[in-house]
């Protein structure tokens, strides 16, 4: 037979010059960065053993004083992360419909959209908060729109992945039926969307809760910029007790998360 | 502390120092290449390697002294008490410009509010501070009222005592701008800042009216890592005192003629004492 | 004439209930937070003001920006190449539809929720006072928020794609490792592609609020120019710093499109 | 009689080089119940796909219901759509939606968006889909998720998609590859009937050749993108269908080439058994 | 001869309520070539998918070469997994990998890690691998990304997956369902002569009663989750075969009843007419 004398049998095309030039420029690079920031890999192990101990010995116990007191700050957390969520999932869920091929077949669009939820991600939140600052002044309305700049770009991003990933199949049924473009969106894509979108809107809630440090910064208020005041102060123990407070929050969310998605799926 | 009383105990020199530079208003960005002037006038005076670093955080460069892996950083007189405290810090030297520097906070009110003409006026008022770990924020404004006024340090903060209400805003031009818009009636903003940002036209200086200050705040000084060998600490006092790169001081304080002074242990006392009057030193434990 | 229903019994019920919970709790928020809506649209005018004060540029910023950003991305650059070889593994053993054990899925998954909401504040201090100032700490401090993000994201792409192909390696008697490698990671790697530019741009970002630890780069730079309120150079180094991210969203973008749609080997 | 659907050297090129259509010319009629066999990679599924315009073909004109469906977009198109019915191989089923409002589906586009979002479909339209869902053996189904069904019920919910459209011409891609027979042939039947009762054109790709002899009134072959037989079942010679089938044959290894043969045998004879 | 595949008593219950399985008592001895039919939504997909455990059963022993496989997990149910072989109804491609890699995925057991991620399959199995690919006449979509393929060459390709595991016992979910007659016949016939040149037992899930009766050595016929027939073809009189699909006949509307049975008759017409 034939294939005797070949013995050589390629399993793809046209060699892996391809995939070896990737690999070693990624080498390259990664050889060149650690060279060029000076990185001690021997300093990172060794350090890891102070890095432990720093953490239970400053840290630990928890100051569990002021407890009492953080419950308005916690409440005012969480419902500056709600309506920050409500928001930007609103206004993240039509970006992320522009950005998806699938949705937006006109790509101008779809480039400037991206290129605006990639411009909110990458000013970075300390010029927000001064920018949101010199315009609206101080207050509960600045901490709002500032959460809402943190979650959008992450969140039509992550929308838009997610309308992607479904597939064209269902949507081309709905388009052999006559079906408009909006209703194609609402029988089609969101009713397939629906577990992606529970998950990605309540990570941003999580991302929101985290992120009251952040809407400290422009007076709002929230327990996470404690953290930082009470570390400036050299308080450990409670400046633990809050962060187990908004890891408390975050966990809760994370439960919340896993089980109506593995109900709904 | 544990590697620091290791390699002071036999009162060698260390082969290289850290020297962490702390955020200040008046760093431009082209301060990293002055800093490297300073550094290496160090290097060559004492014939060690010495790196420079931006640190953004006091807190974090304490506890990296407390930990032995900063030697020299630029602290304010709280700060000062704290690392003395957490990691045996001494004064080293201040920058010292020749006419004088004023570093001081204003309690300002919108320029329009007749009621608020002096500090008395501020009883019942929406006030702002920084923030309560902040000098020039919260401890030395503190400090004046409960001074001037004769508070109770401990209940400024409660609503009805003194003020209406007291709110953190997390920053100078977050008060000013809370001012001047009207969010609060009264705020305590340092002055340097509010020349800058008149300057840069941040703000309208006529939206705002000053209705009193604070004492003078000491300038920042470098600090040291106390278990040191003394001959060291000497030496390194000797090279900071030496530097005269006109560049540098012109860039970094506005005027050639600032020179680095070694600073006196009992420099900051009073500040020190008066932060003590408003309990501030109290958390403050080793 | 007989009704006929569309939803099955009760689910009409469960939507409207749905509903009326969620806007229950968007209202209360917004009562909680106090949130002056009248302020903020009064405030608006001062825009055009705020904006126009930000439109200056100052070129001679550029050649030290493009230094630090060189310093910014390959700390960036590294810090995104181990997390996602870490973030990888862990991912496919947290994904509910490939994990080995459910208990090691939610410990995964929980651990990492932790690790996400511990401020960098907090990570900087222990990083710092074990490993010294320096990159070293930069690149810990921003490795282990890195991994929790790409973990999170990660997981949620893998759920969201079929089960068949586990099913049908599963029934070759594929191992796990043979299921992930040869099944799920080129079904998942466009939406990996994705996610690691978000974690890229969210690692530049990070970097930027690592000026705090003593983490040079653009951060520390455009921090500087934000205190002494130099408009122009803050401005100018902005846009070098969304350049560059649109750039590379875009070039991903297209990598993407390549991966998805490439050439048939 | 005049075409419904007038399609003029169709040709459809997928990336650079394949050639799925190769310039295909048919006129369908009123009532036609026309079947399509072809083997495996010939174009049908590209033929019946660039009909209503879900693969935009490459250059050639289409002519339905006395319009160019080439030159549609938008709105135009969508009305065209909505007047041709589709039944996927796959089913394209919305699966995270019920039984009744995937076969709602059919009527989208004669429902305002509101109407539709709150499930207020017209009544007829209602009744109706209960009705189809009935005919199909499904009426115990009909609050089920799609995705908990078996492949054969989905295919079904599939077609009671399409007929609640009331189409002028019906498109079916391999409609009963997933059915047991009785439901195949039910499901060939009513399509039949309602293409007689109707006049509706129905155009279906089938790899069984015995239910295409069986039930259709015209049969194409097509193979490496041309038509290579149109006529009535009559006319579809066993020497016609090794032909249609041929080149599959040929590319099957040497040492299968006479079971391929006798397998092809195989079929005619059992073709010829249907036909009795 | 003993059984290679004993089932006893199985039972599978989806949720609460819908029991796909109902007890199920059977013994697969070598080379047998099974066909199992029945109505859509009998419980042939599940029954075949709870052999190799890719679906729990909930009650029931599976004794494969002498071993408990419901009682197997990890390393154990992988190798077990290994010795069967199974190709599916909507074939189950890695979509964004070409057609070789796809194949190679079935010797993926007896691969190391590193090997396989290097691509260094054995010669042999890379071998076999061009040979099962060129028996289907699909050597030239070799290097091919799977999505770029029709419906029936992907299905070659997941056949061509099962059979390089070598297997013990090979179940296919109608592996015909997308094949156009003469791929159909073809991939039978090989299925076939495979189950008898290796002694190699297939269990085959089929709609179509006209190649069950061609090509199985024993005929299996389930309907609501229970055998309603164990036998040979020729055991399978027309009768019975209504019997099988009968459930679904009543299902229908009144309206279509004749058309039923009259489907069921053509539908045995045809069967007699293959058998021919
Ligand atoms: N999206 C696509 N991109 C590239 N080539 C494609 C695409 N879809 C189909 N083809 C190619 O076009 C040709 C015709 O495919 P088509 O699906 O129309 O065949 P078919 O007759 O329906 O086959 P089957 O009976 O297997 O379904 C095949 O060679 C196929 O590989
Ligand atoms: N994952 C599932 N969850 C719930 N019910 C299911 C699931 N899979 C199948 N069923 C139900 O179990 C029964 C048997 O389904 P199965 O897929 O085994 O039928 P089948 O005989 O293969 O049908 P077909 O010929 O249509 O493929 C059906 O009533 C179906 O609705
Ligand atoms: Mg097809
Ligand atoms: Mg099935």
């Amino acid at each position: 037979m034939k294939m005797r004398s070949t013995n050589q049998i390629p399993i793809k095309q046209g060699g892996s010059s391809k995939a070896i030039i990737t690999v070693s420029a990624l080498l390259a690079a990664s050889i060149f960065s650690i060279y060029y920031l000076k990185l001690s890999f021997i300093d990172m192990v060794m350090g890891l053993p102070n890095f432990i101990m720093f953490f239970f010995q400053k840290f630990f116990p928890a100051n569990l004083e002021n407890i009492k007191e953080y419950i308005p700050l916690v409440i005012d957390t969480l419902g500056y992360a709600v309506i920050a969520t409500y928001i930007s999932s609103i206004v993240a869920f039509i970006l992320g419909i522009l950005i998806s091929e699938h949705t937006n077949k006109f790509k101008p669009l779809r480039v400037f959209v991206r290129g605006f939820i990639s411009i909110l991600r990458n000013i970075p939140f300390i010029i927000w908060g001064a920018l949101l600052v010199y315009i609206f002044g101080i207050g509960g309305i600045v901490g709002v729109i500032a959460l809402i700049l943190v979650t959008v770009g992450f969140l039509g991003k992550s929308y838009a992945e997610s309308i992607d990933e479904i597939s064209g199949d269902k949507l081309e049924a709905l388009q052999a039926n006559g079906a408009s473009y909006f209703q194609i969106l609402f029988h089609g894509v969101i009713p397939q969307f629906v577990p992606a979108w529970i998950n990605w809107t309540l990570f941003s809630f999580e991302i929101n809760v985290r992120a009251s440090t952040v809407i400290g910064l422009v007076g709002a208020g929230g327990i996470g910029v404690l953290i930082d005041t009470n570390i400036n102060l050299f308080n450990y123990g409670e400046a633990l007790t809050i962060i187990t407070v908004i890891v408390c929050i975050i966990l809760v969310t994370e439960y919340v998360t896993n089980s109506i998605r593995s109900r709904i799926a | 502390a544990t590697t620091a009383e290791a390699e002071s105990g036999n009162g060698e020199w260390p082969e290289s120092i850290t020297l962490v530079q702390m955020p200040d208003e008046n760093n431009p960005t082209e301060a990293a290449t002055m800093h490297t002037s300073l550094k290496e006038h160090i290097s060559e005076e004492l014939g060690i390697e010495v790196q420079e670093f931006d640190g953004g955080s006091y807190a974090v460069g304490i506890e990296a002294m407390a930990a032995g892996n900063l030697d020299v950083m630029l602290a304010s007189p709280m700060s000062y008490y704290q690392a003395k405290q957490k990691a045996g810090a001494e004064l080293l030297v201040t920058p010292v410009v020749p006419g004088g520097t004023e570093y001081y906070t204003d309690f300002v009110t919108q320029a329009d509010n007749e009621d608020i003409n002096s500090l008395e006026d501020l009883k019942g008022t929406n006030f702002a501070f920084v923030n309560a770990a902040s000098s020039s924020g919260y401890l030395y404004p503190k400090a004046t009222l409960v001074q001037e006024l004769d508070l109770d340090p401990d209940k400024i903060e409660q609503s009805g005592y003194f003020f209406e209400n007291v709110v953190f805003s997390e920053g100078h031009p977050n008060s000013l701008m809370g001012v001047a818009m009207g969010d609060y009636e009264a705020a305590a903003v340092a002055h340097q800042v509010m020349e800058m940002m008149g300057e840069s036209d941040s703000f309208n200086p006529d939206d705002i009216k000053v209705i009193g200050r604070t004492s003078n705040i000491p300038d920042a000084s470098y600090i040291v890592r106390g278990d040191l060998p003394e001959d060291f600490k000497k030496a390194l006092k000797d090279a900071f005192v030496s530097f005269e790169n006109e560049e540098y001081f012109e860039a970094l304080h506005g005027d050639a003629g600032t020179r680095f002074e070694a600073t006196e242990a009992d420099y900051y006392d009073p500040a020190i004492e008066m932060l003590d009057t408003i309990n501030a030193l109290e958390d403050v434990q080793e | 004439m007989e009704r006929i229903r569309v939803t099955s019994k009760g689910s009409a019920v469960k939507s409207i209930l749905t509903a009326f919970i969620l806007v229950t709790v968007f209202i209360g928020s917004i009562k909680l937070v106090n949130l002056d809506v009248q302020k903020f649209f009064e405030r608006l005018e001062n825009v055009p003001a705020v904006i126009g004060r930000m439109m200056v540029i100052d070129l001679s910023v550029i050649p030290n920006a493009l230094l630090a950003c060189l310093t910014s991305l390959s700390l960036a650059f590294l810090t995104l190449v181990v997390s996602v070889i870490i973030a990888m593994l862990l991912s496919f053993l947290a994904a509910r539809n490939i994990t080995p054990s459910n208990y090691l899925a939610n410990f995964i998954k929980a651990f990492f929720a932790v690790i996400r909401s511990v401020p960098g504040l907090v990570w900087g201090l222990m990083v710092i006072a074990s490993l010294g100032f320096g990159y070293t700490s930069g690149f810990i401090a921003m490795l282990l928020s890195s991994i929790g993000y790409l973990i999170k994201l990660f997981t949620g792409s893998i759920e969201e794609v079929g089960t068949d192909i586990v099913e049908a390696m599963r029934s070759t008697g594929a191992s796990w490792f043979n299921i992930v490698f040869h099944g799920l990671i080129p079904l998942c790697i466009t939406s990996f592609f994705g996610w690691i530019t978000v974690r890229f741009e969210g690692d530049v970002a990070e970097s930027i609020g690592l000026g705090i630890i003593g983490v040079g780069g653009i951060g520390l730079l455009l921090t500087k120019a934000i205190g002494a309120y130099d408009y122009a150079q803050t401005t100018t180094i902005l846009i070098v710093i969304c350049l560059l991210m649109l750039v590379l969203e875009f070039s991903m973008t297209k990598l993407k499109t390549m991966v998805k749609y490439g050439e048939s080997r | 009689m005049e075409a419904v659907l007038s399609i003029r050297d169709l040709v459809k090129v997928y990336g650079k080089e394949t050639r799925a259509l190769n310039g295909i010319s048919l006129d369908f009629y009123p009532g036609e119940f026309i079947v399509v066999i072809g083997p495996s990679g010939a174009g049908k599924s590209t033929f019946i796909r660039c009909i209503n315009r879900l693969v935009d073909p490459t250059e050639g004109d289409i002519v339905f219901d006395n319009q160019h469906m080439e030159k549609f977009s938008g709105r135009k198109l969508r009305d065209q759509r909505s007047k041709i019915g589709m039944i996927f191989q796959h089913y394209n089923l919305v699966s995270r939606t019920n039984v009744i409002k995937n076969v709602l589906h059919g009527q989208l586009s004669n429902t305002p968006l509101y109407k539709s979002l709150l499930g207020l479909y017209s009544q007829q339209d209602k009744q109706e889909a209960v009705e189809l869902l009935k005919k199909v053996g499904l009426e115990d189904q009909m609050y089920k998720r799609a995705d908990a069904l078996s492949g054969g019920q989905m295919q079904r919910v599939g077609i009671c998609r399409a007929l609640l459209q009331r189409p002028k011409i019906l498109l079916a891609d391999e409609p009963i590859a997933s059915l047991d027979p009785v439901s195949a042939n039910i499901v060939m039947q009513q399509l039949h009937s309602i293409s007689i009762e109707k006049q509706l054109t129905c155009v279906v790709n089938l790899h069984q050749v015995d239910y295409a002899k069986r039930y259709a009134s015209r049969i194409i072959g097509i193979k490496k993108g041309e038509v290579v037989f149109d006529g009535s079942p009559a006319q579809l010679t066993d020497s016609m269908v090794r032909d249609i089938y041929e080149g599959k044959e040929s590319q099957m290894t040497l040492q299968n080439k006479g079971g391929a043969a006798q397998a092809v045998a195989n079929e005619d004879g059992k073709v010829s058994g249907a036909e009795q």
